[in-house]
């Protein structure tokens, strides 16, 4: 009774938009497609709803060959990045519109809408007109409108992407609320991202897609933890993941003109030239440490990133605190040193302070 | 008060010239048009035409615009249709399109008129689509009132096509009121060392316009022009150039052709006595008002008949527009015949001959058929002679913008126009130049031969250029000349010629 | 600066405001002269330069017997022939171009650009190179002088408008709209008209405007392709251009015939202020 | 999106054009291997004697062409420049705006054969309000349709009052449609309304400027109701246009198989013509 991808590839006009993409989704599990712009998400997701058809593989759920059905019979919902609801319709025409659709009794569609509704806390809001909500409650409308479905698949496509930052946090909260209250046993969600962070809170089934590939799949913790390789640390990170060149020898790793003693788990290690890469967040200022240049320093929230410079190598760095910097100001930073990645020349990962446990 | 009014009517009637006794019918009580004369008996009178039953069935008529022959084919349609029972569809087209709204049907293989509207200088693109007209209608008392040269203009080798319904030529008419001015004159003489007096020739013509142009010579406030004509580059000033070439070309000692030499189908539109016509013209853009040079025929009448040009030439519509009783100019304008000229190109010596000359343009006028493919031909015929049957045409004559102009010998006589208000001295100038220009043995006909169109159009593009000053008139008329070439070449001498000879045939006085 | 560019602008509304009135007051007094009043000397104001006379506009009603024209059954018929072929080619249009902005066509080289500036490119044509061979079409087919005839060639003349206004418009719906009807259970049809029509109107209105503009002011074919039986309203004016060019009564007929699309004007106009009328989207 | 019912869609207005078109297009092209005229009205064929005709022979056609291309070029511009001006200032709050905006569309709602009557006596030499008002102040008179230079002039006065509401319409419809938030960005940055313009209005209005242009450009070059009119493509030839040639050729000399090279050679030039200004336009507007 799964969801079922077998090699799907769709490549119209001669690029990959999926590249041989092969997936088992299990009913009541959350899962998270996390991938940068561009990377296929919102195909993978068009593609599950029916709105695009591969070029090859094969899709079955439920034991049926999926791509014998046309997405209105498919029984999918899906939410939108741009908040889309019917504008000609109001609030409450918009949720009961694909329960019309499917031609339910009165009765029935009363309670469920209101039960949406109150999942989503638009009571009150039935006549509304669309375009005299908020984008935040626009976006509810359209979540609502699919809760309301209750789909067996349910699609989110960076639900809240276009939302200010106040309303992003918000609106998540809610989300996961949602996911792990309202939700159905019988449903299948999938959640497509950029932001590394929400695939954390939201914690669940973790696809990694990069040009229409999957790099890796696992729970959003090992994905944390032990990113394949250089891509996926890259993805998966805000800040993206420091990666470093640099030398190992028995002791130390040595990049440019930096050395830095060699974390226990590198014992293993043959000393040859790895990427080695660290977190922002791992990397602190410290009277101690190794001087850098402050080429530029964003605060967002709570936290001030910086952005560091010696000779060739650059950084960032996350400092969890509001800090004013000037520019080519020069700080000093230690790394936290067992916190570091180490990955092979050709970026597949070699060892990692979580204990490497792939083949 | 009405029988007051029906004496008074039938008094002043029977007081009138007509060789029919005129009196009002019952006939005029139901049609006010013909109120003047009464039914005339004839072959198509309103009492024939209504022994006639054409009830159930349809007569389709493509006519020009209102009112100029539009409005006459409506109205005698609309009593038509009483008369007979007939149903009469009337369809009104500008001038300039009613060649090709035939035209197309006609080459489609189409008649979705019975009755078309033209030009008289059709004849030879329309013929093959039209009906003659059967012996029963050539031999009726109406038509052998119609002067020969119209009979000629309808005809093709012998065969009428078209129903004599209109007559037409060019003619100058001039403003009475400054000509015969005593003072002008004086002035006139004065100044220019000559006499003032109706022009003779378009060199007094050219100087009189001079003289008369640009300044208020009739006191209204407002300035007057030389002269109005038609310059516009369409369908009709290239008619108003052939009426100036023809005192210069038209050499009555060398027959056989106005427009080729019938011979050896060279083009004569280059010779030196069309070059002498389109210098004149060109000065002339120096004497017409501002914009003159983009006159149409409305403009020209617009301008004439408003009072605002001492001379123009061109069809009967603008004199019979300025005697219009509200004109402001009514009973100020004379007519007389073209202006001459003191030389005539002889081709044959390749040199000027001296003395005076003078050639009646017959322009084109109205003319109209009926189609070959038409299933109510006898219906059609029907209808055309009793548009053109006596009563009717007398009523139609006397109103100006019908654009319905004599064309028969009883129509030539100055009680027809007095009666309408006209000075007798004027109304006997107009009758006196009309009847000189049928006498006249040195007339000139228009070209009517295949592909007319391409010929006059080629010709109008030309003269244009001169008159806007883009070439200058010797450069014009070879370039004419050899575009006329090439059409000769693409339509085939042989055509041509054929054609021609029957229109030459007409201008040697041997038809 | 501000004030300066306010009295430009002002300035330049009010010239161009004139501009447009101009030649309109112009015809509306000419629409009063006689053949006296217009060819004599240049006059203005009723009463004050000439007698004013109703026998321009009258001509517009009298029978042609009586020197008129008589446009009383052309002008239903133009506003016949013109909605009847703008609303066919709205709703072929509005499918062709709802196909060619959601939908992907490959045939040879022929992409969707292909096949939109086909559509567009009928325009192209000069009427004259049309006309002949619609001549013959219509003749073929039975339709000449008929107003279905005219609605045929007219389908033809306003598609290609339909078709380039509303694949702008449908470009700028975003397709999410229609999948998410398509998601929530409608076919491709039921997408179509329960979602992505009823949030078009703007675009509707647009294109039906243009359709309508087109097809009222055309001459040339209803000119060719009517005898007897249809005559459409511009082809009946132009008949009053005899000998003498009417001025009076082309000027009234030039005010009849404009009026109607007033009413167009305002219309689009609402929806312009309303500000949806390409932006109910955003 | 891909489905079958793409066709459904697409297919009825497809074929009922092509169904309407085929025979005319097909038509053409043989009629123009033919000498048909008002003597001979047959398909004879007579191979490209006409190509070659127009080709070597008819320098007319090739004047009619240039002159063509410059009236429709410099209306367009007048016309989008004209019109984006406009758009512009009743875009925003001003007041009577919904006056002007209806006003404002009037003019493309006219007959331009019967429209172009009004502008002649307009502008008529003698009897105009034109010239007798320039006269007062001692302008005049000017020669607005017979001086060949002028007259081009008066031709673009016309097409420019006739035509401008639809490119403002157009364009004032795509401002109404622009996103805020461009706007915002900018009134953020302090950006003078020039600026503003240069940066973010223009650049966002650019796709449907081109779109509008070349709808312009197509529908300027089958000017003909308003030369026709006005100066009969005169004085001398100084205004006439390939269509007007086209229909001289045509219907009035009745030349039909001459025209119909005449229109087929104008067709294929127009569509090359028309791709490449697109292309261009497309490069120097859209910068990407």
């Amino acid at each position: 009774m799964n969801l079922i991808g077998e090699h799907i590839t769709y490549k119209p006009d001669d690029q990959f938009h999926l590249n041989d993409v092969s997936f088992n989704f299990k009913k009541g599990n959350l899962y998270t497609i996390l991938g940068r712009t561009l990377s296929g998400k919102t195909t993978f997701l068009k593609t599950i709803a029916g709105l695009l058809n591969p070029d090859s593989g094969n899709l079955s759920f439920e034991k049926k060959d999926f791509s014998k059905i046309p997405v209105w019979e498919r029984n999918v919902a899906m939410v939108y990045q741009q908040f889309i609801n019917y504008p000609h319709l109001n609030v409450y025409e918009n949720i009961i519109f694909p329960l019309k659709q499917r031609k339910l009794s009165k009765d029935k569609i009363k309670t469920d809408v209101e039960e949406a509704l109150k999942t989503v806390g638009l009571i009150g809001f039935e006549n509304r007109k669309i375009q005299e909500l908020s984008g935040g409650q626009q976006q509810r409308v359209a979540l609502a409108r699919s809760l309301a479905k209750k789909a067996k698949i349910l699609l989110l496509d960076e639900p809240l992407v276009n939302l200010d930052y106040k309303l992003r946090e918000q609106l998540r909260e809610e989300f996961k609320k949602i996911f792990s209250e309202g939700m159905s046993q019988e449903t299948i969600l999938i959640y497509s991202t950029t932001d590394p962070q929400e695939v954390m809170e939201l914690n669940g089934e973790v696809i990694v897609l990069d040009e229409g590939k999957v790099l890796q799949k696992g729970p959003a913790k090992e994905i944390f933890e032990n990113p394949l390789n250089l891509k996926v640390a890259e993805i998966s990170n805000d800040p993206p993941m420091n990666i470093l060149k640099g030398l190992k020898n028995s002791d130390n790793l040595n990049f440019e003109n930096i050395s830095i003693k060699s974390p226990k788990h590198f014992k293993n290690l043959e000393n040859q030239n790895y990427n080695f890469g660290i977190r922002a967040s791992e990397i602190k200022l410290d009277d101690n440490g190794e001087e850098f240049e402050i080429e530029l320093a964003e605060i967002s929230g709570s936290e001030t990133l910086l952005h560091l410079k010696k000779g060739n190598s650059k950084l960032i760095a996350l400092i969890e605190e509001v800090m004013n910097f000037k520019i080519h100001q020069k700080v000093k930073v230690i790394f936290n040193s067992n916190k570091f990645y180490a990955f092979n020349q050709s970026g597949e990962l070699v060892s990692s302070p979580y204990g490497i446990n792939n083949g | 008060m009405k029988t007051i009014k029906t004496c008074v009517t039938a008094l002043i009637s029977a007081l009138l010239v007509f060789s029919n006794v005129a009196y009002a019918d019952k006939w005029s009580d139901q049609f006010p048009h013909i109120k003047a004369t009464g039914d005339i008996p004839g072959e198509c009178s309103y009492e024939s035409m209504s022994k006639k039953d054409y009830s159930g069935k349809t007569l389709k008529i493509n006519t020009h615009a209102v009112p100029v022959m539009g409005e006459p084919t409506a109205l005698h349609a609309e009593q038509f249709a009483k008369l007979t029972g007939a149903k009469v569809d009337v369809t009104h087209t500008p001038a300039g399109d009613l060649y090709a709204k035939a035209m197309v049907p006609f080459q489609a293989g189409q008649a979705p008129y019975d009755i078309v509207f033209g030009f008289s200088n059709f004849i030879n693109d329309w013929r093959r689509y039209l009906a003659p007209v059967p012996k029963k209608y050539t031999d009726m008392k109406q038509m052998k009132d119609v002067t020969p040269s119209h009979i000629g203009i309808a005809s093709w080798d012998g065969v009428m096509y078209q129903f004599p319904v209109d007559g037409d030529r060019h003619y100058l008419k001039y403003r009475k009121d400054v000509i015969d001015n005593p003072e002008y004159q004086k002035k006139y003489k004065a100044d220019t060392g000559k006499e003032l007096k109706v022009p003779t020739t378009w060199k007094e013509y050219g100087e009189m316009a001079a003289y008369f142009n640009d300044w208020d010579w009739d006191g209204d406030g407002e300035k007057e022009y030389g002269s109005a004509e038609v310059m516009k580059k369409d369908d009709l000033m290239y008619a108003a150039f052939y009426s100036r070439s023809a005192a210069y070309s038209k050499n009555p000692k060398t027959p056989g052709g106005f427009f080729f030499d019938l011979e050896t189908m060279t083009p004569l539109i280059n010779n030196p006595g069309f070059v002498e016509a389109l210098t004149d013209w060109v000065a002339a853009t120096k004497y017409v008002p501002p914009g003159g040079i983009n006159f149409g025929l409305g403009d020209e009448i617009g301008s004439f008949g408003g009072g605002q040009t001492l001379f123009s030439f061109s069809w009967d519509d603008a004199f019979v527009a300025a005697m219009q009783p509200d004109s402001p100019i009514n009973n100020k304008v004379g007519a007389a015949q073209l202006p001459g000229s003191t030389k005539v190109w002889n081709r044959n010596t390749n040199s000027w001959d001296e003395g005076f000359n003078q050639a009646p343009f017959f322009v084109w006028g109205w003319a109209v058929g009926v189609a070959k493919k038409s299933k109510e031909q006898e219906m059609a015929f029907d209808y055309l002679c009793f548009f053109a049957n006596e009563a009717n045409h007398q009523a139609d004559i006397g109103i100006g913008r019908f654009g319905v102009n004599p064309f028969r010998d009883a129509d030539f006589q100055a009680d027809v126009w007095t009666q309408i208000g006209w000075d007798k001295d004027i109304a006997q100038s107009y009758v006196d130049t009309l009847a000189e220009m049928e006498k006249s043995k040195n007339r000139v006909f228009p070209l009517r031969v295949p592909g007319t169109f391409e010929f006059n159009a080629a010709l109008a593009t030309a003269a244009a250029k001169a008159l806007a000053g883009q070439l200058s008139p010797q450069a014009a008329l070879d370039e004419a000349a050899k575009q006329w070439n090439d059409i000769l070449n693409r339509v085939g001498k042989d055509n041509v010629r054929k054609a021609y000879s029957v229109g030459v045939a007409m201008e040697d006085n041997k038809l | 600066m501000e004030k300066l560019y306010t009295f430009l602008k002002y300035t330049f509304i009010t010239l161009w405001t004139v501009f447009i009135v101009a030649p309109f007051l112009w015809a509306v007094s000419t629409s009063f002269k006689d053949f006296q009043s217009v060819n004599s000397k240049v006059t203005y104001i009723p009463w004050l330069d000439f007698e004013p006379t109703l026998e321009g506009w009258r001509v517009l009603v009298k029978s042609p017997a009586r020197g008129g024209v008589d446009i009383v059954e052309p002008y239903f018929n133009s506003i016949f022939v013109t909605c009847t072929a703008s609303l066919v080619s709205i709703v072929l249009g509005t499918l062709a171009a709802y196909a060619l902005s959601r939908f992907t066509f490959k045939a040879g080289f022929i992409r969707n650009n292909d096949i939109t500036f086909f559509f567009i490119s009928q325009r192209i044509m000069p009427p004259i190179v049309l006309s002949i061979p619609f001549f013959i079409f219509l003749s073929t087919i039975g339709l000449l002088d008929s107003l279905l005839g005219l609605v045929v060639v007219y389908i033809v003349l306003l598609m290609p408008i339909a078709v380039w206004i509303m694949v702008d418009f449908f470009n700028r719906v975003p397709k999410e709209l229609d999948e998410t009807a398509l998601i929530d259970g409608c076919n491709p049809y039921q997408a179509f008209y329960k979602v992505v029509l009823p949030n078009s109107i703007p675009g509707l209105i647009v294109a039906g405007m243009f359709c309508i503009i087109f097809g009222w002011i055309d001459f040339f074919f209803a000119f060719i392709l009517t005898f007897t039986e249809v005559q459409l309203l511009p082809v009946k004016v132009v008949a009053l251009n005899s000998s003498i060019t009417p001025w009076w009564s082309l000027s009234a007929s030039a005010l009849i015939s404009v009026a109607p699309l007033i009413i167009v004007a305002f219309v689009v106009e609402r929806y312009l202020s309303k500000g949806n009328l390409s932006g109910a989207l955003k | 999106m891909n489905f079958k019912h793409k066709f459904v869609f697409l297919f009825p207005g497809l074929f009922v054009l092509i169904g309407i078109l085929i025979f005319p297009i097909i038509f053409t092209i043989r009629l123009s291997l033919s000498g048909w005229n008002s003597y001979t009205p047959e398909m004879n064929f007579i191979g490209i004697t006409n190509y070659i005709r127009l080709f070597t022979d008819d320098p007319r056609f090739w004047e009619s062409f240039f002159r063509l291309s410059f009236l429709s070029v410099s209306t367009v511009i007048l016309q989008y420049i004209i019109g984006f001006a406009l758009a512009l200032m009743v875009w925003k709050e001003i007041k009577f705006k919904r006056f002007f905006r209806v006003i404002f569309l009037i003019p493309m709602m006219t007959t331009p054969v019967i429209m172009t009557v009004i502008w002649r006596t307009f502008f008529h030499e003698s009897l105009g309000p034109v010239n007798d008002l320039l006269g007062h102040i001692g302008i005049g008179p000017i020669l607005w349709l017979s001086d060949p230079v002028i007259a081009k002039f008066t031709v673009i006065i016309v097409e420019v009052w006739q035509w401008t509401p639809f490119m403002f319409l157009l364009l004032l419809a795509g401002l109404l449609s622009l996103p805020k938030e461009p706007f915002l960005a900018a009134a953020i940055d302090g950006a003078s309304p020039f600026r503003k313009f240069v940066y973010v209005t223009f650049p966002l209005m650019a796709p449907i400027s081109i779109g509008a242009i070349i709808i312009r450009l197509i529908e300027a070059s089958k000017i003909m109701d308003t030369v026709f009119v006005l100066t009969s493509g005169g004085p001398g030839t100084a205004t006439e246009t390939s269509s007007f040639y086209i229909y001289i050729k045509g219907l009035r000399e009745f030349q039909m198989g001459y025209a119909a090279t005449l229109s087929f050679t104008y067709l294929v030039i127009m569509i090359i013509s028309l791709t490449i200004i697109a292309k261009v336009l497309t490069k120097l507007m859209i910068k990407e």
